[in-house]
C-alpha cells in the first residue's frame, strides 16, 4: 500500500519528461506545427479553445462506455453459451473470427443502411470491437479451471451449470479482466470510429473536420482526449479487479 | 402545401462527400438562410465518415448526397442508380501539384519524377493522356502508392507531385507559404474536365418524388447563387455550421471558389452531355469501364431552375 | 439385505499409467463403516473416484442399494485427498459449497462445526491463510455436513497431530452413528482404521486388487484405552503382517 | 480425439448453411448486388477472375505473418521487462494505452515523413495492433502464478529470473496463447489497414479499388480472404497451443 | 561449536490472522537430525518459512553458522508441505528443479533416485497423474537432491503407507548420515520422530512458543526393532504426556 504513495507518481513524471522530450524535438528540429505540433502549443489551444470539443467529449464518453459495458456482457454471454455447448463452439468459431474481419468500409455502409443514422448502428460497432477479447479470454480462462476442483465438484455432484457458476466462471475473472482492459482500451478508439458513421458530434468528428482542415493541434488534442478517456476507463478496470479479485494475488503482503 | 411550418416540413437528408469544405458552402447558405425551408423541406447535412456517400444515396437511406462524375460513372456501370442533378463547380479544379522547388510546371516534367497516389489505374490513364501530347512517356514517372497520406507529408518524403484539389489543399499551401506549382487538368486536355463535385440523387426519387428534388435543387441552387455574390458572408456561415475548420483556410478557399461555381454557365449547375460522353468515352477507350456508360441517363437539368 | 454400495469386479485402466484397478469387489453395508489400506499409489484414490462417478469404470459394475450407477454423480459426500478448497471463497463458503449442490444450506450449522473443529476465528479466512492441517479440516466438515448418505473419505486426518486427531474421529463417529450414514475410509494408519472400522479391505499394490478383508469384532463405543486392548494389538499386528506379505511391494 | 473427426466438419456445415440463409435473403429480398451481392456471385467472381487477386494474397499473407511474429516477440518483450522491472510497469502503462489509441489518421502521416512508403511503416502498424493484447494477457499471466510454486521457488534460492523463466513464465503460456489468438485475428485486418499507407499491391489496395470502382462483389472476394486468412492463423495457434500446453487441460480424456 | 542454524527468539504475525511465532529459539548443529511437533495451525510451517528467507521475521534473528540471514533465501534445500510439483514439468524434470537452482544438474543420479523410491516408469509422467503420495515422493527426492548443507522436511511422510514411509525414511538416515547434513523435521507421529531424531522440539499451539526439547539418546544406526525397545516407549509416553500437558489445545 505504501508503494502507491511513491510510484502513483512515476507515471506522471514519466509523461512530463516524455513530454519535454517532445518539445525538445520539436523545437530543436524545427518539425513543422502542421506534422506534430510541439505540447505546448496544443495544450494552449485547447485551454483557449476547449468550448470547442467540451460537448463532443461527453457525447463519446457515452458511447464509448455504454459499448464497452455491452460489448462485455455480450462477450461474456457468448463465452458462456459457447462454453456450456460445446458443439456450438466449434461451429460458432468462424463466426467470431469473421465478426473482426469485417471492415468498417463494408460495414458501415450496410449498417447505416438497416439502423439509419442513430445510436445503435454506432453502438454495434463498439460492441464489436469491445466483445471480442473478453470472448476469447473468457473461453480459455473457462478450460483452464484447475483440475482438482473440477474433479471435487463432479464427485460432488455438481451439475454443469454448478460447476460452471461456482468453479470455472471464478477461475476465468483474472482473465477476464485481461480481456476487459484490452477492451476498455480499445472502446474509445471504437467510438471514434463510430463516429465516422455519420455523428452530429463526438471526438471523432472533432478529429476528421481537424484533420481535413489541416489543424494538426486540434487533431492532437483529439488524441490527448481519446488517451485520457482510454486510460480512466483502464483504471477503473484495474481498481474493479483489485476489489473484486481479493485471493489469488502473490506480492500484495 | 403550407411552407414554413414545421410540422408540413419534408425531410430530407443529404450526405457529404468528404469532410465539410467550400465545395459544401452553398448547401449549407440554403440551411442557414431558410432556402430550403422555403422550398417545403427540412435538411439535415450528414457527414458521411466512412459510411460511403454513393451507396446511402442509392439506396434511399439519404435522399441526395455529394459525388464526383467519376463516381457516378463507375457506379452506373455496376447498375448503381445514381443520377447527379446538378454540377457544384463547373470545370474541374484538380491538378497536379508540386513544391515549386521541383520545377514541374508542364505534363513533360512529370518524366523522371515520382508521382504519389492512391493506386487506381485511372491515374496512369489520366497521366499518359496528358503526357503523350508533349511526347513524354508515362513509362518515366513513377507511381507509389501513397494510401491515404496527405500531399504535404507526401512530397516531404519520396513524392514529388500528387493530385490535389486547388481550391482546398491549393489554398493551404498558400496560407502555409510553401508556393506550389499546379498542372491542371482542364488546361490540356478537354476530355478531363469532368464535373467534380456533382449533387447526386437516385433514379427511385426523380421517378417517385420530382417535387422534392426539384425544390431542393433549387434551394440549394439558390444558397450557390449567394455565395457566389456573398463570397465573405457564406465563409462565415459554412464556418458558424462548423466550427472546427479553419477560418482562414475557409474564407481565402471561398474567395478563389466562388466565380468558379457557376463560371461560363448559363445558369448555375449546369451540366453538359458532352462532358459526361467525353470522359466515359475516353474511360472505356482505356479499359477503364467494362462498357459503355449511357450517358443521357447519368444526369438531368431539368430539376434546375430557369 | 442389498448393499448400500457394491463394487463389482471393477478394472481401469489410465491411458498414460496402465492398469490400476484389477478387479476390485467390495461392498458397504447401510450404516457400515468400511476402511481401504493399501500401499501408495496402489489405485485407492481411484476407487473414490470411480464410485464418485468421475471416471466410468472400463469393466464392472457398481450399485448402489442395488441399482447400477456406473459414471452417475452425486450420490456420495466426498472428501478428497487434496483439500480442494476453492481459493475464492472463505472457509465458512468453502464449507457451505458442498451444502449448496445438495440444495439447502444451513450457515448456523457450519458455525457451529467450525468451532467444534477449532476454527472459530477462521469463518472469514481464505484457505491460503490457512495451515496444511486447518485446510483437511475444513474439506473434512464440508464432507461431514454433506446431505448424502454415503461418505467417501480419502486420507483425512493425515495432516494432523494425534490430539486434533482423535478429536476429528470423534465428530466423524458421533456424526456416522446419529446419521447412519454409511463410510468408506481412506487411511494408511492402521491404528486408525482398527478404531473405527466395522471392517477393514486390504489392497495389493498397483494393479489393485483386494487381498484380505477382516472384521473388526470390537465393541462400541470404542475409546482410546483400546490401544492397549489385546484383541486390538492382535489385530494390527495381523493386519501389519498380512500387509507385509501382500506387499510384492512396488518400491523394490 | 475421435470428436474430432465429428465435429471437424460443424462450422463447415454452419458456414453453409449461412451462405444459404444469406443467398436466400438477397434473392428474396432483391438486395441489389452493388451493396450486398449473393455468395454464388461473389464466388463466381472468385473463380473466374482469381488471378486479380492472387499476387495481393501473397503479399498480404507476408505482411500479417511477419507482423504478427513481430508483435508478439515486441509483446513478450515489453511484458518480461515490465514485470522483471516494477516501477517501470507503473511508468510506462500509460504508454500502452497511448500506442493502442493514435489513430491511423495521425500515425500514417509521421510513419511516412520518418520511414517512407516502404515495408517499414506497414510493419510497425500491424506491430503495434498486434502487441497490445499478448502484453496485456502475459503480464496478468505472470502476475497470477501459483502461489506454492512461488514460494517453494523463492524458499530454494531461486533468483528473480529462475522464478520468472521456471514458473511465471510457464504458468502464463495458457494466457499467452488467448493474446496470441486475439492477434492472429486482428493480424490480418492489420495489415490490410497498413496497406492504405500506399502499398503496390496487396488485399488493402484490391479492396479500396474494387470498393472505389462499386465491384462490391470484389470487396467481398476480399473479406473472405481476409477471413480465411485469419482463420488459417487462429487455427496455427491452436495448434501450436496444443502441442506446447500438454499438462493442463481438463477434459481431453 | 557455533551452531549450523540458530533461531534466537523470533516473533511473527500475519495481518490477516494475527501473532503465530511467539519468541521461538531453537537451533541445529552441524550433521544434527532435529523434529519439530506441535499442534496442527500452530506455527510449525512458518517456522520453516522464516529459515527459508520467505518471511522475514519481525523480531528476533536467524543465524546460519553465526552469519545473520534474516529474509535471506537459497541456504537451505526444501521440502514443503504440499508437494508444490510444476505442472507443466515431468517428474524427472521437477527433481531436476532444484539441482537446477543450485546450478548443477546430474539425470542419471535422478533416475537412480526415482526407482529407489519406486517411482521408475514414471520418469516422463506429468504430476496430475500422480497419486498423492506418488507426488509426495518426487517432492521428497527433489529435496534429498539438492546440494544445500540444511534441509528442512514438512510433513514429508503424511501420504505413505507404513512400508514405503519406513524405505524412505532409510533413504533419508542414509543421505544425511553420508552427506553430513543439518536436518529440520516437521512431523505429526512420535514414533517417526523418535525414530530418526537426535532431539525433539515440542511447540505449543499457536502462538508458538517452544515448551520442550527431547534429546533422543538412542544409538545408530537405528532399526525397527527399536520400536519394541523399552527406552523407546518410554521416551514415547513422556513425549505424549508433554504434549497433551503444553495443549491448551485450541479445538477445545
Ligand atoms: N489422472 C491420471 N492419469 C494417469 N494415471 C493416473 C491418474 N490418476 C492416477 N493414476 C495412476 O493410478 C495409480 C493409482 O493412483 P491412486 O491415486 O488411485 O493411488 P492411491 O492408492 O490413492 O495412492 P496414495 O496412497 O499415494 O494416494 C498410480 O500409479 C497413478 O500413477
Ligand atoms: N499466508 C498467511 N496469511 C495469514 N495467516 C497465515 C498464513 N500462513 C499461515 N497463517 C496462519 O498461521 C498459523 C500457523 O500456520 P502454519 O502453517 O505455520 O501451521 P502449522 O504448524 O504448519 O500447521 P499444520 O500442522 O496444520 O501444517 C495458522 O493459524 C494460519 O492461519
Ligand atoms: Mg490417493
Ligand atoms: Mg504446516
Amino acid at each position: 500500500m505504501k508503494r502507491f504513495g511513491n510510484i502513483g507518481w512515476s507515471p506522471i513524471a514519466v509523461l512530463l519528461l516524455f513530454f519535454m522530450v517532445w518539445e525538445g524535438l520539436a523545437s530543436l528540429f524545427e518539425i513543422p506545427a502542421w506534422l506534430l505540433p510541439a505540447p505546448t502549443a496544443i495544450f494552449k489551444e485547447a485551454f483557449t479553445n476547449y468550448q470547442l470539443f467540451l460537448p463532443d467529449v461527453g457525447s463519446t464518453v457515452m458511447l464509448a462506455a455504454s459499448g464497452l459495458l455491452l460489448g462485455a456482457s455480450i462477450g461474456f454471454i457468448i463465452a458462456t453459451v459457447l462454453h456450456l455447448v460445446p458443439p456450438l463452439r466449434m461451429a460458432l468459431y468462424p463466426f467470431l473470427i469473421i465478426s473482426q474481419n469485417v471492415p468498417i468500409i463494408v460495414l458501415a455502409p450496410l449498417l447505416v443502411i438497416w439502423f439509419g443514422f442513430g445510436y445503435l448502428p454506432k453502438l454495434i460497432i463498439i460492441t464489436l470491437v469491445c466483445f471480442f477479447p473478453i470472448t476469447i479470454a473468457l473461453l480459455d480462462g473457462f478450460r483452464n479451471a484447475p483440475r482438482e476442483l473440477v474433479h471435487y465438484m463432479k464427485m460432488s455432484g455438481a451439475t454443469s451449470f454448478q460447476l460452471f457458476s461456482k468453479v470455472q466462471f471464478p477461475n476465468a475473472l483474472p482473465p477476464l479482466f485481461s480481456g476487459l482492459k484490452i477492451s476498455a482500451t480499445y472502446s474509445v478508439m471504437g467510438a471514434v470510429i463510430s463516429e465516422w458513421l455519420g455523428a452530429e458530434k463526438g471526438i471523432g468528428v472533432f478529429m476528421t473536420l481537424s484533420s481535413s482542415a489541416f489543424r494538426t493541434d486540434r487533431v492532437f488534442i483529439a488524441i490527448f482526449i481519446i488517451v485520457i478517456l482510454s486510460m480512466l476507463l483502464y483504471s477503473l478496470i484495474t481498481l474493479l479487479e483489485k476489489t473484486v479479485i481479493k485471493w489469488a494475488r502473490e506480492g500484495d503482503q | 402545401k403550407e411552407p414554413g411550418t414545421a410540422e408540413s416540413l419534408k425531410k430530407v437528408k443529404i450526405v457529404l462527400d468528404w469532410a465539410p469544405n467550400t465545395n459544401h458552402t452553398g448547401i449549407y447558405v440554403a440551411k442557414e438562410k431558410g432556402y430550403f425551408k422555403k422550398h417545403g423541406l427540412d435538411v439535415d447535412i450528414i457527414l458521411p465518415g466512412e459510411a460511403g456517400a454513393d451507396q446511402l444515396v442509392a439506396s434511399g437511406k439519404s435522399e441526395f448526397g455529394v459525388s464526383y462524375q467519376e463516381s457516378i460513372t463507375q457506379a452506373r456501370i455496376q447498375g448503381v442508380p445514381l443520377v447527379s442533378v446538378a454540377a457544384v463547380i463547373q470545370h474541374n479544379t484538380s491538378g497536379f501539384a508540386s513544391p515549386k522547388a521541383k520545377n514541374i510546371t508542364s505534363p513533360k516534367d512529370f518524366e523522371g519524377k515520382t508521382y504519389g497516389g492512391w493506386g487506381s489505374p485511372v491515374e496512369k490513364a489520366v497521366l499518359s493522356l496528358l503526357m503523350k501530347q508533349e511526347n513524354a512517356d508515362v513509362d518515366k514517372v513513377k507511381i507509389v502508392n501513397m494510401g491515404d497520406s496527405d500531399f504535404f507529408t507526401a512530397v516531404k518524403r519520396d513524392i514529388d507531385f500528387a493530385w490535389i484539389y486547388y481550391a482546398w489543399t491549393g489554398i493551404e499551401a498558400e496560407l502555409r507559404n510553401e508556393p506550389i506549382n499546379m498542372v491542371y487538368l482542364t488546361d490540356h486536355s478537354e476530355k478531363l474536365d469532368y464535373y467534380t463535385p456533382v449533387i447526386a440523387t437516385n433514379e427511385k426519387m426523380i421517378k417517385n418524388d420530382p417535387e422534392t428534388v426539384e425544390a431542393f435543387v433549387a434551394a440549394v441552387s439558390e444558397g450557390y447563387q449567394f455565395a457566389i455574390k456573398n463570397p465573405s458572408e457564406s465563409a462565415d456561415i459554412l464556418l458558424k455550421a462548423v466550427p472546427d475548420l479553419d477560418s482562414e483556410l475557409v474564407k481565402k478557399s471561398q474567395e478563389w471558389l466562388a466565380p468558379k461555381y457557376q463560371d461560363d454557365a448559363k445558369r448555375w449547375g449546369e451540366q453538359k452531355l458532352e462532358i459526361w460522353e467525353n470522359y466515359s468515352q475516353w474511360m472505356f477507350e482505356n479499359g477503364l469501364l467494362e462498357k459503355e456508360l449511357e450517358a443521357e441517363k447519368a444526369f438531368t437539368n431539368e430539376f434546375l431552375p430557369e | 439385505m442389498e448393499a448400500k454400495i457394491r463394487l463389482e469386479n471393477i478394472t481401469h485402466s489410465f491411458k498414460e499409467t496402465g492398469l490400476v484397478l484389477n478387479g476390485i469387489s467390495l461392498h458397504v453395508n447401510d450404516g457400515e463403516f468400511v476402511s481401504i489400506i493399501g500401499p501408495s499409489g496402489s489405485g485407492k484414490s481411484t476407487i473414490f473416484q470411480t464410485i464418485g462417478g468421475l471416471l466410468k469404470p472400463e469393466g464392472g459394475d457398481i450399485f448402489l442399494e442395488g441399482r447400477r450407477i456406473n459414471g452417475e454423480t452425486g450420490n456420495i459426500s466426498y472428501m478428497p485427498q487434496q483439500a480442494s478448497l476453492l481459493p475464492w471463497r472463505t472457509v465458512l463458503n468453502n464449507v457451505l459449497l458442498a451444502q449448496e449442490l445438495a440444495g439447502r444450506t444451513d450457515e448456523s450449522e457450519v458455525r457451529t462445526w467450525l468451532a467444534k473443529v477449532g476454527l472459530s476465528g477462521y469463518e472469514n479466512a481464505y484457505p491460503h491463510q490457512l495451515s496444511g492441517g486447518m485446510k483437511q479440516r475444513v474439506a473434512f466438515i464440508r464432507a461431514l455436513l454433506s446431505p448424502q448418505p454415503i461418505m467417501l473419505l480419502d486420507e483425512p486426518f493425515s495432516a494432523l497431530d494425534e490430539f486434533t486427531r482423535f478429536d476429528m474421529q470423534k465428530w466423524l463417529l458421533a456424526i456416522w452413528e446419529e446419521k447412519r450414514k454409511s463410510v468408506l475410509f481412506i487411511t494408511h494408519n492402521i491404528e486408525e482404521a482398527l478404531f473405527l472400522s466395522d471392517r477393514i479391505v486390504l489392497l495389493s499394490p498397483r494393479p489393485a486388487k483386494v487381498i484380505k478383508e477382516f472384521k473388526v469384532p470390537l465393541n462400541r463405543p470404542r475409546t482410546d484405552r483400546l490401544l492397549l486392548d489385546d484383541s486390538f494389538l492382535q489385530l494390527k499386528r495381523e493386519i501389519y503382517g498380512a500387509m507385509k506379505e501382500g506387499e510384492t511391494h512396488e518400491s523394490h
